[in-house]
């Protein structure tokens, strides 16, 4: 196997899975702290996408559209905790589920009302879309280097709040023992209202990153959602820790699976067969990898204490 | 001497650097009711839980009956004959008060793979579950839901299915936390009667059951057995004035 | 109590005269529509054994509505058009790959039971996806809808109907069996208190299994009629989405409660019909609406649709 | 809003009184049109939905002097609810005919429903091999093409440029192994590769990163709408697009186009029409649809177009008596309507024989940063027919 080449797919593997990391922080987060499975974080990441769009076209400037997302993105976020979802902490995951996806309908629809069915124009600024040369005859896009660079400074700045901070502390705290942040006197509301409003602006950021390179379109966070998901359960619910191993390993498994599979599986059975058996297995093997975690782990790699 | 019904030796339990039972050795003879105290946070909990099933002892064994019970689960352990209540009542909300009961027998009559005879109209689970309730006092409540029935009530209850399940052992943790004097004293007096008929293992904070009921008595305190004796030997022992009662005093 | 009963006569009555009163008025559109309405309502019925009795958030349940149809549609595919047969091939199948899901699945619980289910589901999915020899995407067509030697003939779009409906009545009061026996105690007991449920004395694992079992296989019965319905199979019967569906007319319903999972499969299908079916702004974005619509019930119809029946306040 | 309930409750009316229907001349002309209206997809169907109200503008409203009535119906991209909705138009509206449908699965459900019902189907895009070969149908006709025909072009566009080493990709479902399988067909040069990805895949950067270790000279995609997009942006942004050539079937359209832009330029595909396609009715229907919609059609509307214009031809040539089967299928057969795509036959199996060119996406008319449009360049094939109709036991 090309040495060259393997580099370039372990960059790849490596900037899928940060990507799943910004949408994956949010939701174990607030699947660890709110005990609330939230379906809708996708719709957050579509409508990143289009914010960034959108105000990009408005200001004429990548960076300001971007951070107009952000914010963007965060008072949808807090709008919806405030409105809808609120009020479903205390329900069990059965009507969480239910409410979520009707919100994901609502959203995609809300989308398609407002901007259209047909996937908008979303392109990469000047400055960012050449190549570098990493190393002689390994050239990588800029726009993808700079979402690895991105990923994991979010990583560091989520790992230094979470651990540093009275926040964090506060978020650990919540993770791991609901009653007891209560007794604190802490506002749990507003807590929880922070942590889905910052949740959303990550999925947000992965929505804004994502619309250069994917289709921005109505119900494209459905197509990452179930992926994140994955990655979520096999770090262990409520860990960032969990969810940045959980991303790293599905976004290399799914990378190297692509690439791999079929040549090492025509290796060992015949080259027609691995024509065949190839790329489905290779459509499969997170899921696989995931019911293997479970059976061997239920709770995860890193399961968050004390539920 | 007779062999002791429970015995356990060198329990170990630790989470983290917390050992919360740290080599805990006891033995319960059969016919006695045996209470165990200790100040919060002595690990009582933890130790029931090994008892019952529900963790598993980082080191240590439990017998039963002269049996090897440690590495055997929950249900197991029922159906050895070890039967316990929970420290927060722990009852089916939303079944009636007999269906309650009528599970407990059914969990000790044989598999349930029967799919079809509605276990309500079986007069073999449900018959000596009206007896039970009627033993325990809740006769008149069998129809009433579980959730709608008294605090007390429902902790009597919660006995009920435990004498249901027939045990040679009975874990109590706290049978009379959170009750009002009037249902604490039934309580007491209940579990009086069936002194000498049922071995007892009793966790409990009020002081007042615990000397009325128990024949020993061991004080657990940082996750170690400090003293076991007759209430009288516990209430003179002077370690167990200093680390125990002295605190209780203080309160 | 008593209001219930009427409610539930009355509308086992309106469903046994509705291809009567489709056929004298020529709208024989309503009997397919009904149809498929109960087969999805038959799904919906199992899944609550599982998932209202049982407390198992299965988010996979499409799995057996698939291996359901694939069993039909491959026998046919060879040849073999003898219903009885594809039935027992659809229910045995449905219940191998239940207890092999299950057997892994139900060693966890809440958010990770949720998510691998599902992941079992979607492995079955791209599975489906990549049977050439069936297929694959593009699905296939049932040559012959399955013969039940001259007993029902499933071609005849009224004996179907009634076909459908007496499995619908057999299921309800099978799973009204089911969930009041020793068998059903023990799996709404482990669902209610757990713990409590150990330590009196069973080990709820084989009752779970048991029941997600009996489940899949019945939704395999629903997948054995689904793709008769539709004379046609794709991987889509076993898509996320659908899993999802199906578990949202158990919850629309009201999860555990007998007739709720056939009351939310009626309130979703004819709803997304209606909607679907209208012009303008509601039938461009109808789906708008029935986002809408679920965040609506479950923030205020705490216990489904069911829970707003009269006499619903009885904690059953 | 409802659905007619009017019509309803005249239909029970009409049911119960055995008013019969004259015996011929009938009232109205019903066509159920089903397409994807809701998801993603819906912008396919919005395409054919608006091509049809233009077409019924341009018939004023009639077909052979009888009023029309238009049915849409959404299938939700479920082959299950495409066939409920076409019970629905034939068992609940009574149709004359079924028309629409997009995804060749909805198709293999609905089609054979209709026809044997006793309804004409007219297709308006998904062209499956099976109702080209031993499926075929007296009453089904297509306005649009078999799914094989359009690589089989591209395969002989790049046979007849006698490249070697091209690298394939195509998602992992059936439609995308009859795609390659088309292109193989004709193109009998070396292959580098053949590559199948995830139905839905979003990110290409690991199949571009094989791509170029592979180094090959040529690039023959199949990726039809959102992955279309991606894969366009991502091998334009990987640098790609000045290295290797880019060939591609059902990926680059007028209605992609306006997300990709300029990553499209310079981009191949095979079509049997463009918008820039020289004839009368063809200028009218893209000039008018953009005067009414604001921008250009996609092959999409411009069959259901047509669609909407060969069953015109049937029922005039009937005079309006639908009873008369035989009549309409025998004019169908004659495609004695003004297409967009200009003059053409059909095959014994009802499927078009008809040219099929190469496209080049260019800048649009505002330049650079304008949408680009695509162009014809030349006919691959000339009347070409589609690869299945010897299968096709119907004799006329």
């Amino acid at each position: 196997m090309n040495a060259i080449l393997f580099v370039e797919q372990t960059l790849n593997g490596l900037q899928f899975g940060v990507t799943l990391f910004l949408m994956a922080a949010g939701l174990t987060l607030v699947f660890g702290i709110m005990n609330m499975v939230n379906l809708a974080h996708g719709a957050m990441y579509m409508v990143g996408a289009y914010l960034a769009v959108a105000a990009t076209q408005w200001t004429g400037s990548y960076l300001a559209g971007v951070l107009l997302a952000l914010v963007g993105t965060l008072l949808v976020g807090v709008v919806t905790e405030v409105v809808a979802l609120r009020t479903l902490y205390e329900r069990d995951h059965l009507d969480q589920v239910l409410a979520t996806f009707g919100l994901i309908l609502f959203f995609n629809e809300l989308v398609a009302i407002i901007w259209g069915r047909a996937a908008l124009f979303s392109d990469l600024p000047q400055a960012l879309s050449g190549h570098i040369e990493l190393v002689t005859n390994l050239r990588y896009p800029v726009y993808r280097l700079m979402i690895i660079i991105v990923g994991l400074l979010v990583a560091l700045l989520l790992w230094y709040v979470v651990t540093r901070t009275r926040l964090g502390m506060l978020i650990r705290a919540g993770a791991s023992n609901r009653t007891m942040v209560s007794a604190l006197g802490i506002n749990i509301r507003l807590l929880y209202t922070i942590v889905f409003g910052f949740g959303a602006a990550l999925a947000g950021l992965a929505g804004v990153m994502a619309g250069p390179i994917y289709a921005v379109q109505p119900g494209m966070g459905e197509l990452i959602l179930i992926q994140v998901f994955v990655v979520i359960v096999i770090g262990g619910i409520g860990s960032i820790r969990g969810a940045l191993a959980g991303a790293i390993i599905v976004g290399m498994v799914d990378t190297m699976g692509r690439a791999f599979l079929k040549p090492a599986l025509g290796a060992l059975i015949s080259p027609t067969a691995a024509e065949a058996a190839g790329p489905a297995l290779a459509s499969m093997l997170i899921y696989l990898l995931m019911a293997v975690v479970l059976a061997l782990r239920p709770e995860g790699l890193f399961p968050a204490r004390g539920h | 001497m007779t062999e002791p019904l429970l015995d356990i030796q060198g329990l170990v339990k630790a989470f983290g650097a917390l050992r919360a039972t740290d080599g805990v050795a006891l033995d319960v003879l059969p016919g006695e009711t045996h209470a165990i105290i200790g100040p919060n946070g002595a690990g009582k909990t933890t130790l029931i839980a090994q008892l019952a099933g529900d963790l598993r002892p980082d080191a240590g064994r439990i017998r039963f009956a002269g049996e090897d019970i440690t590495p055997l689960g929950a249900a197991a352990r029922s159906h050895k004959g070890l039967a316990r209540s929970f420290q927060i009542t722990s009852v089916y909300r939303e079944f009636s008060a007999l269906d309650n009961v009528a599970l407990a027998v059914q969990a000790h009559a044989g598999h349930s793979f029967r799919f079809w005879r509605a276990a309500q109209s079986e007069e073999v689970l449900h018959g000596p579950a009206r007896a039970i309730l009627d033993e325990v006092g809740l006769g008149s409540r069998a129809q009433v839901l579980a959730a709608n029935l008294a605090h007390g009530e429902q902790r009597q209850l919660e006995i009920a299915m435990v004498l249901a399940t027939r045990p040679r052992l009975l874990l109590l943790d706290e049978p009379v936390a959170g009750m009002g004097a009037d249902e604490s004293q039934r309580m007491v007096q209940f579990l009086g009667t069936l002194k000498g008929r049922q071995t007892i293992v009793l966790v409990e904070h009020d002081m007042d059951a615990v000397f009325t009921l128990a024949d020993r008595i061991s004080v657990l305190v940082y996750g170690r057995v400090i003293a076991t004796g007759t209430p009288e030997e516990i209430r003179t022992n002077r370690e167990v004035r200093a680390a125990y009662l002295g605190e209780e005093l203080e309160d | 109590m008593r209001a219930r009963l009427v409610l539930l006569i009355v509308g086992i009555a309106f469903l046994a005269l509705a291809p009567l009163v489709a056929t004298a008025f020529d709208q024989l559109f309503y009997i397919d529509l009904l149809r498929r309405v109960m087969i999805f309502a038959i799904a919906a019925l199992s899944l609550n054994l599982i998932l209202g009795y049982g407390g198992m958030v299965s988010f996979g349940h499409a799995a057996y509505l698939g291996i359901g149809g694939y069993a039909v549609a491959i026998l046919a595919h060879h040849g073999i058009h003898n219903g009885f047969l594809q039935l027992g091939v659809a229910v045995g199948a449905s219940a191998l790959v239940a207890l092999v899901i299950g057997a892994i699945s139900i060693r966890t619980s809440g958010i990770y039971f949720i998510m691998i289910t599902l992941a079992f589901t979607q492995m079955l999915y791209f599975l489906g996806i990549s049977l050439d020899a069936y297929g694959g995407d593009d699905g296939l067509r049932l040559a012959a809808r399955s013969d039940l030697g001259g007993l029902v003939d499933l071609g005849n779009s009224t004996a179907f109907y009634y076909l459908v409906f007496a499995v619908m009545i057999a299921f309800l009061y099978l799973i009204h069996r089911i969930v009041n026996s020793r068998f059903g105690m023990v799996i709404r007991a482990s669902n209610s208190n757990e713990a409590r449920t150990r330590a009196i004395g069973f080990s709820p694992y084989p009752y779970r299994l048991a029941a997600f079992v009996i489940a899949g296989a019945m939704c395999g019965v629903a997948g054995y009629l689904f793709v008769n319905h539709t004379a046609y199979l794709t991987p889509d019967f076993m898509h996320w989405t659908r899993s999802g569906e199906i578990m949202f007319m158990v919850i629309l319903g009201g999860i555990g409660t007998s007739v709720g999972p056939i009351l939310g499969a009626f309130v979703l299908l004819l709803l997304e019909d209606l909607l679907s079916g209208m012009t303008g702004f509601v039938g461009q974005h109808w789906q708008l609406f029935i986002g809408l619509f679920l965040v609506l019930v479950v923030l205020f119809a705490k216990r489904g649709l069911a829970g707003l029946l009269p006499g619903a306040q009885r904690n059953d | 809003m409802v659905r007619n309930p009017v019509r309803l409750f005249s239909a029970a009316l009409l049911a119960t009184s055995l008013v019969a229907a004259p015996a011929f001349g009938a009232d109205t002309v019903k066509i159920g049109f089903i397409t994807t209206l809701s998801g993603p997809a819906g912008i396919i169907g919005k395409d054919m939905r608006q091509s049809v109200e233009l077409a019924l503008e341009h018939l004023g409203g009639k077909m052979g002097g009888i009023p029309v009535e238009v049915i849409f119906g959404d299938d939700q991209f479920k082959p299950d609810v495409g066939k409920q909705v076409a019970d629905e138009m034939l068992k609940k509206h009574k149709v004359d005919f079924v028309s629409g449908i997009i995804w060749s699965n909805v198709m293999l459900a609905v089609a054979p429903t209709v026809t044997a019902a006793g309804t004409m189907m007219i297709g308006t895009n998904a062209g499956p091999h099976q109702l080209a070969g031993e499926m075929c149908s007296e009453r089904f006709f297509t306005t649009s093409w078999q799914n094989d025909s359009t690589p089989e072009a591209m395969g002989q566009h790049l046979q007849d440029l006698g490249l070697n080493d091209v690298y394939l990709i195509a998602p992992n479902y059936a439609a995308g192994k009859d795609m390659l399988t088309g292109f193989k067909r004709k193109f009998k040069g070396r292959i580098a590769a053949e590559v199948y990805t995830k139905l839905g895949q979003q990110d290409y950067q690991a199949e571009l990163s094989q791509l170029r270790a592979k180094n090959p000279k040529a690039v023959f995609v199949f990726l039809p709408g959102g992955m279309g997009i991606q894969f366009l942006k991502q091998y334009s942004q990987a640098g790609l697009r000045g290295q290797y050539p880019l060939y591609s079937v059902y990926t680059v359209d007028e209605l992609s186009l306006p997300a990709v832009r300029h990553a499209a330029l310079g981009q191949f595909e095979t079509r049997y029409w463009s918008p820039d396609l020289d004839n009368a009715a063809n200028k009218k229907y893209v000039g008018d649809y953009k005067k009414k919609y604001g921008k250009l059609p996609s092959f999409y509307g411009a069959q259901s177009y047509d669609g909407m214009m060969l069953i015109d031809s049937a029922v005039r040539a009937v005079k309006g008596n639908l009873k008369d089967q035989k009549g309409m299928i025998a004019a169908m057969r004659k495609a004695n309507y003004a297409s967009t795509r200009g003059k053409y036959s059909y095959n014994v199996n009802h499927f078009p024989i008809q040219n099929y060119y190469l496209l080049k996406a260019v800048a649009g008319p505002g330049g650079a940063g304008d949408v680009p449009v695509m162009q014809i360049q030349k006919a691959v094939f000339k009347a070409h027919k589609d690869s299945y109709y010897t299968k096709c036991k119907m004799k006329w």
